[in-house]
């Protein structure tokens, strides 16, 4: 009998239907995996199996007993860990209590054992080689970090079946690894591991069986050693794959970007051509990010980005500057500092460029509706009206307005953080496209992205950070995934940079 | 609410957690230096008496404020309390009139944390209306000053023992009792994740409602007995006795650093504010500062103090 | 790609307009209970003029909770302005210019303290404004030394209060130009989707480019502005200064902004909502003045009704937590 | 019964106290505690008091303001205490509430002496220079019935709910009214002592009531508002007003309306209250309550009271210009 079984489940939100009649079954100890286009309904399948959201219709059971619905809570005593999609942790809280929340250990005066609390914690993360301080609060960490508190915590639980809603979306490499290393284990546990990706060759590497969803539907479960990536293509999204892309050729050498970084460690230098992408590789806290926003005006003490273009000092004091020198970022974090969920489409794709749309401080909506309109074109967003509010929009189509925004200040120098993340992989494909548009138009992009061949398909170039320096500079066709992870890790590299 | 939000600073939080303390060493030590009437016994046991009843209510505003919401009410509710207290003790026993006024205190905060959590309303209206409804049923029961308060709590409010106002120790009991449980207690623990995020909380499997149901409770109950001591301390059913209470109180929770948009909050330190206004007040009383200008004095004081005991800054 | 089933788009009228329902049920019940006085334009357009300090400040109030802020110290700033029109003034209608000048510069001066506070700091604008606020009364009754100072200009009471037509109050036409002046700057001026981008939120805002200091300053100075006329409405109406004259109005204000569907979060809401959640306010009040309710009794139903319709909004699927 | 109140009030009055305990030599620190300062006739008030003081042997005035909040109050009253006053002068937000606190005073050797409006038997208060508010309601009621022949429909607007005041005019009008069947008290309000407020409340009331004979309003403030409100509904020829106290802008609007007339309710009352604590202190005779008198005015011989060029805000007076509140 299968451990999970979910019958007839339908989900409907004010009119739109998330998922339809889903039958789905899992074995314990078993990898099962989730793919589907954005908006396929996999995390609504997710959250429902998790007690976070009630099935307008069907049932779900385990081992053959009907669940009925009482909550996170009642799921959770069921044997259902979850890490959700979005992040469910509580900022303002140290890491151990953000992992045993709602579960801590008490001391006979019925208070709680804060040592107790910080000794399971510890024994938590050596068991599965995580490394955290215990004591951290959440808020500082990053969102790699974050994710894998969320991980530390799912696991600290009693469970059966143990949800993970695309966990290696912002995680690097070794972390991955170890995911994955966590994973297997559990399976040989005799623990059902429901794992969501957009990374296929991930997929196929660790599931045993895949289940494939489109548009609220499924389209059908294989086993994975049966399948192909175009085969999962091919049922994802009823079509074949788009042409695997491949790295551009380096552009002319012409104006100059030099960008001098100064932390705690020192001045360093990186250079960037217009017309070129550059990509920036690293560990999980390599101190990318902090490095992007520092380009885009968003400095911080002990990370000062100054930068000058032909020779003359762009301004980039503010975010405001910044923008006006030509700098735009793509911010890694969409949900917190990217989009404006409340607003339509187009206020969220003119946010930047309003100016550019009025007339004496006067709006003029139609000419807003028209730039908006052509750039979202370009970017092939789908949409059932401009008007509708962003955070209706699916994943990868949130990401495209957001980068609209960027495009839309026709900015000199582009500043992606981790553009695909959550992206399915036909939208994956189209943003890439767009980015290597912009290049060819003249604008330098610098791509931060934690999966090597995404940087391997766009770069001309990848530079490797670790702990907030840069350590290896390769053009793309001398980049492996081994040498850049050696370099990302610590290890000897051939190619110092300054 | 949404997901993960502020990323402060460790240094903003020292600075954060310190504030209060600071600001209160420096007004203690300039008060005691430059004014000898302020270091005076009788003159601090006054002190301990005036923190009584906004100290009671600031323990309660700390934790629905930490949980997130914010209760305007309780001002009116201790209101109600002390007309009630002194319209029943003439005919009734002590304690069956204290008892019962925990239970009221209770019930509102119940009623408005039933009504937040399943009606979904913002606190902030929600709680201007009850303290509305409040106000009406003090008026229904009495336009004027009834009855008179029992003996022993006009002893408790203004007597003392070896020189401290028992009105400071009931603040200081319930306030380490308060902050234990804030800080250590499983409750303590789920109400501050639920103020950070109440989603996360609720899929963490916490029961969300249950908890700002329980942090209303609590602010009714800190609200009925920061009304029996107001009703030991002016004697007499007053009906408008405790208007404007419940600002003093939010404005001392967050002087003492507790964030509005909650997850946070000491108990502690929301007693530590109640205490700067206290000896502000004071102090401007014994420098003789016009009424007035005690009003223009004690905005500005707020908005100094807020401005040095910011929250921690964002990352950048 | 799905397009959106109708009944969305009908969901999404329904959450908007749901405090023009609850208008309008209070409206009937009004009518059924008091025809006499509903029935009669002259009544209602009576019940606009008293709602217009009010409502005024509420338009204010609403820029600045659409950022995400809220203004607690625009009591303290039309009693202010009140005082000072009115010492200015001194009775003599040559003053009027001048009076009338200096209390909108006195109101915006104080808008932009309170917005310059809150664009360099992280402080929590609510106890922020509630602190300028009593710094703010305490300074306008040093001035006034406890007794309101002044006197109205001649003329200037009456203008305000003529009826064009023997119905229509100059004051409701006050109110009613104001709005459209807050309508013009909410939907189209680069101010207001810069308004309404920044509340939705804050760090995409900066991220964007856009200049948040200086929005979040030009939101309070106008907040600062709209409790100045409001409060020049109200000597208009009460004709005579009083230190506090506008004491325990920001909560008005607020209870009507927050009706009208504009939250604490920001990012949402607006002028149009606001206004008819100043005539729900104002209906209500004079539905259970009118119905002979005692005083108190005026209280609880208040307070039940400002519940009951945010209630009602709430499940309309409109503010909430 | 509120009749036999202001009997029994007057009995306890001509009552004399001991002053034995509080004599004292000068020169005299003296403590103000004022319920709430925000008013206009309390700054009058004050500035009575002060200007008295002027004349003896003061060295200093301590005032404090409690901004009607009782428990403020009693902290006030704790912290002159801290600042050895010898004579505590205070008008009460509650006057039961700072009974405790004023049994202290005394306790410390410092009498305690209540101006104003209100009369306190107890013993914490050690004299009275007072108002009877249920005087000045009644004489506003008799004046009333008789302005209005005895018959029609009156609306009272009283000030804040709860206050003394309130309480007492309320009374006042009631024991009126029941000698006076034919007057009927169609509505009561409370107007706050804000013109605003009242003015607001009046249009509902017009609104109400298709026929308002009478007003009821002893405070000149609220009168001004509810005038406004008649006026511009067009109905101020239908009603009669009460006399209203000395509000500047009652007596002006009397003055241009030969209506309505006042009923004084003296700031002097400020003086006497200091008089009576000094009598205390040099150990006088003194008796627990001294009245000032109220006394009527009709609106024929308002002129010599109006002052057409002073603010609304503004009360007939003696004061001398030093001794005026700023204008
Ligand atoms: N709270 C909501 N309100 C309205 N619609 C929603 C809501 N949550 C999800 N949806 C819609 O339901 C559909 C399925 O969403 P879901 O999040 O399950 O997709 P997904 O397969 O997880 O996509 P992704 O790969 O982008 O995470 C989408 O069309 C989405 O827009
Ligand atoms: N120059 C610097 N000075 C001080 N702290 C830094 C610096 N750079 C990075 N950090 C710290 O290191 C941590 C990780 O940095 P960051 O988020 O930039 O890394 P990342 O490479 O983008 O990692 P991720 O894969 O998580 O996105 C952050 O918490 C930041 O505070
Ligand atoms: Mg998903
Ligand atoms: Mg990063």
């Amino acid at each position: 009998m299968p451990l999970l079984e979910a019958h007839n489940l339908s989900k409907h939100y004010a009119g739109v239907a998330a998922l339809t009649e889903v039958d789905f079954s899992a074995d314990a100890g078993e990898i099962h995996a989730l793919v589907g286009a954005n908006g396929a309904g996999k995390s609504t399948l997710m959250t429902i199996i998790a007690g976070a959201n009630t099935p307008s219709e069907g049932t779900l059971s385990l081992d053959g007993v009907p669940l009925r619905h009482g909550g996170p809570a009642a799921a959770q005593a069921q044997g259902i860990a979850t890490v959700y999609q979005e992040f469910s942790l509580v900022p303002h809280l140290s890491v151990a209590r953000n992992i045993f929340l709602g579960r801590e250990p008490v001391t006979r005066l019925g208070l709680v054992d804060r040592a107790g609390l910080i000794a399971q914690t510890c024994a938590l993360l050596d068991r599965f080689a995580i490394t955290l301080d215990p004591m951290a609060e959440v808020g500082t960490l990053s969102v790699a970090q974050q994710q894998m508190v969320e991980i530390a915590r799912a696991l600290s639980q009693p469970a059966r079946i143990l949800i993970l809603d695309e966990p290696t979306a912002v995680l690097s490499l070794a972390e991955q690894e170890n995911l994955f290393r966590i994973m297997r284990r559990l399976r040989a546990d005799g623990m059902l591991v429901l794992y969501v990706s957009h990374y296929l060759n991930e997929v196929l590497e660790i599931a045993d069986r895949i289940t494939v969803l489109r548009d609220g539907r499924i389209v059908g479960t294989r086993k994975a050693k049966d399948l192909q990536i175009s085969d999962l293509v091919q049922m994802m999204i009823g079509r074949d794959a788009p042409v695997a892309p491949t790295a551009a050729d380096s552009p002319e050498r012409a104006a100059n970007f030099v960008i001098t970084y100064a932390t705690h460690a020192g001045q360093q230098e990186l250079t960037m051509q217009a017309g070129e992408i550059v990509g920036l590789a690293g560990l999980v806290g390599a101190g990318r990010t902090t490095f992007g926003r520092a380009i885009a005006g968003l400095h911080r003490p002990g990370a000062i980005a100054t930068l000058t273009h032909e020779g003359a000092l762009l301004n980039n004091s503010t975010p405001r500057q910044a923008m006006r020198a030509g700098i735009a970022y793509l911010t890694e974090d969409r949900k917190k500092d990217g989009l404006f969920a409340g607003l339509d489409i187009v206020a969220n794709a003119t946010a930047a460029a309003l100016p550019r749309t009025t007339r004496g401080g006067f709006r003029r909506p139609q000419v807003e509706r028209a730039q908006a309109e052509a750039v979202l074109k370009r970017l092939h967003l789908v949409a059932a009206r401009l008007g509708m509010p962003v955070a209706q929009l699916s994943g990868g189509n949130q990401q495209k307005v957001v980068l609209g925004r960027a495009l839309m200040t026709e900015p000199r120098l582009l500043i992606c953080d981790e553009p695909t993340r959550g992206v399915d992989i036909g939208a994956k494909a189209e943003l890439h496209q767009i980015i290597r548009d912009l290049a060819a138009n003249g604008a330098a992009v610098l791509i931060i992205s934690s999966e090597f061949e995404e940087l391997q398909a766009l770069a001309h170039r990848i530079v490797v950070m670790r702990d907030r320096c840069f350590v290896a500079d390769l053009p793309v066709g001398q980049a492996d995934q081994q040498e850049m992870l050696i370099a990302a890790s610590g290890g000897p590299t051939e190619k110092e940079t300054a | 609410m949404s997901g993960a939000v502020a990323q402060p600073g460790q240094m903003g939080i020292a600075f954060g957690r310190a504030g209060i303390w600071i600001a209160l060493s420096v007004v203690l030590v300039v008060a005691g230096a430059l004014l000898p009437q302020f270091r005076d016994p009788e003159n601090l046991a006054n002190i301990g008496r005036q923190i009584g009843v906004l100290g009671i209510l600031a323990i309660g505003q700390t934790f629905v404020i930490a949980a997130g919401a914010i209760d305007l009410s309780v001002g009116m509710l201790a209101g109600l309390v002390v007309v009630l207290t002194c319209a029943l003790s003439p005919e009734y026993a002590l304690l069956p009139v204290m008892l019962a006024m925990m239970c009221l205190g209770a019930g509102v905060g119940v009623l408005n944390g039933v009504m937040f959590t399943r009606l979904r309303l913002n606190p902030l209206i929600l709680t201007f209306g009850m303290m509305s409804v409040l106000h009406g049923v003090i008026f229904i029961i009495t336009d004027r000053s009834i009855g008179r308060a029992p003996s022993f709590l006009r002893d408790l409010a203004n007597g003392q023992m070896w020189g401290v106002p028992f009105a400071a120790m009931i603040v200081l009991a319930l306030g380490i009792a308060g902050h234990v449980a804030l800080t250590r207690s499983k409750f303590g623990y789920h109400l501050l994740a639920t103020g950070g995020n109440t989603e996360s909380a609720r899929r963490a499997g916490i029961p969300t409602r249950r908890i700002f149901v329980l942090a209303f409770a609590l602010s009714g109950i800190s609200a009925a007995l920061a009304g029996l001591l107001l009703a030991g301390r002016i004697g007499v059913g007053f009906p408008l006795a405790g208007q404007g209470l419940e600002l003093d109180a939010i404005v001392a929770v967050v002087l003492g650093g507790t964030a509005l948009s909650g997850g946070r909050g000491s108990v502690a330190r929301a007693i530590a504010g109640v205490v700067l206004l206290a000896i502000i007040s004071n102090l401007l009383n014994l420098m003789q500062v016009s009424g007035f200008a005690q009003t223009a004095l004690k905005g500005m004081i707020v908005v100094i103090a807020i401005l040095v005991n910011q929250p921690p800054k964002d990352r950048a | 790609m799905s397009a959106l089933a109708p009944n969305r788009i009908a969901r999404l009228r329904l959450d908007r307009w749901a405090i023009a329902l609850v208008l309008v049920a209070i409206y009937l019940v009004g009518l059924v209970l008091s025809p006499s006085a509903f029935g009669n334009p002259v009544y209602l357009l009576n019940t606009v003029r008293q709602v217009t300090p009010v409502g005024i400040a509420a338009i204010g109030v609403t820029m600045v909770m659409i950022i995400g802020g809220v203004d607690l110290s625009v009591g303290a700033v039309i009693s202010m302005t009140v005082v000072l029109s009115a010492a200015l003034m001194d009775g003599a209608a040559s003053n009027m210019p001048l009076a009338i000048a200096v209390a909108c510069c006195a109101g915006i001066l104080m808008g932009a303290i309170n917005g310059a506070l809150i664009a360099f700091s992280r402080v929590s604008p609510f106890i922020l404004t509630l602190g300028t606020g009593i710094a703010l009364i305490g300074l306008t009754q040093m001035f006034t030394g406890g007794t309101a100072r002044g006197a109205v200009a001649p003329g200037f009471r009456e203008v305000f209060n003529a009826r064009l037509g023997g119905t229509l109050p100059v004051l409701a036409l006050f109110l009613l130009g104001l709005t459209a002046v807050g309508l013009v700057i909410e939907k189209r001026t680069l101010l207001g989707r810069h308004l309404f981008l920044l509340g939705s939120n804050a760090q995409a805002a900066r991220l964007a480019g856009l200049p948040v200091r200086g929005i979040t300053i030009a939101a309070y100075t106008l907040s600062g502005l709209f409790a100045a006329l409001a409060g020049l409405a109200l000597l208009a109406r009460s004709g005579v200064s009083s230190t506090q004259a506008g004491q325990g109005m920001e909560f008005q204000v607020l209870a009507a902004v927050v009706l009208g569907g504009t939250t604490f979060e920001g990012g949402r809401g607006g002028i149009i909502g606001t206004v008819i959640g100043v005539l729900v306010l104002g209906l209500a009040f004079n539905l259970v003045n009118v119905m002979g309710l005692p005083y108190h009794a005026q209280l609880v139903v208040m307070g039940a009704i400002i519940i009951a319709a945010s209630a009602l909004y709430g499940q309309l699927g409109g503010a909430g937590n | 019964c509120a009749q036999s109140v202001d009997a029994l009030r007057e009995a306890k009055a001509s009552e004399i106290v001991d002053t034995a305990p509080f004599v004292k030599e000068g020169p005299y620190r003296v403590g103000v505690s004022a319920g709430y300062l925000s008013n206009s006739w309390v700054i009058f008030a004050l500035q009575q008091l002060r200007w008295e003081a002027s004349k003896h042997d003061v060295e200093e005035i301590i005032v404090t303001d409690a901004a009607f909040n009782p428990a403020k109050q009693i902290s006030d009253i704790e912290d002159l205490l801290r600042q050895d006053i010898d004579l505590l002068i205070y008008w009460p937000v509650d006057d039961a509430s700072v009974e405790d606190v004023l049994a202290r005073a005394i306790a410390d050797g410092v009498p305690t002496v209540q101006a104003g409006g209100g009369f306190t038997a107890s013993d914490s208060t050690v004299a009275n220079a007072y108002i009877s508010q249920w005087k000045l309601g009644e004489m506003v009621a008799r004046q009333l019935v008789k302005d209005m022949g005895g018959e029609g429909k009156v609306v009272a607007m009283l000030p804040i709910a709860g206050t003394v005041a309130a309480v007492e005019q309320l009374a006042a009008l009631e024991t009126v009214l029941a000698d006076h069947p034919g007057i009927e008290l169609a509505a009561v309000e409370y107007g706050d002592w804000n013109r605003a407020k009242a003015k607001q409340i009046t249009e509902n009331l017009l609104q109400r009531f298709p026929r308002i004979d009478g007003v009821f309003s002893p405070a000149g403030q609220m009168s001004i508002g509810m005038a406004e409100a008649f006026d511009e509904a067009g109905r101020l020829s239908e009603v009669t007003f009460s006399p209203g106290d000395e509000f500047n802008g009652w007596l002006k609007w009397v003055a241009q309306h030969g209506q309505g007339g006042a009923v004084t309710f003296p700031t002097k009352a400020g003086s006497v209250a200091l008089q009576v604590g000094l009598d205390i202190l040099q150990g006088n005779e003194v008796k627990r309550g001294l009245a000032v008198a109220s006394e009527y005015i009709a609106p024929t011989d308002i002129g010599d009271y109006a002052d057409m060029d002073a603010p609304d805000d503004w009360w007939a007076t003696d004061l001398p210009a030093e001794f005026l509140p700023q204008q």
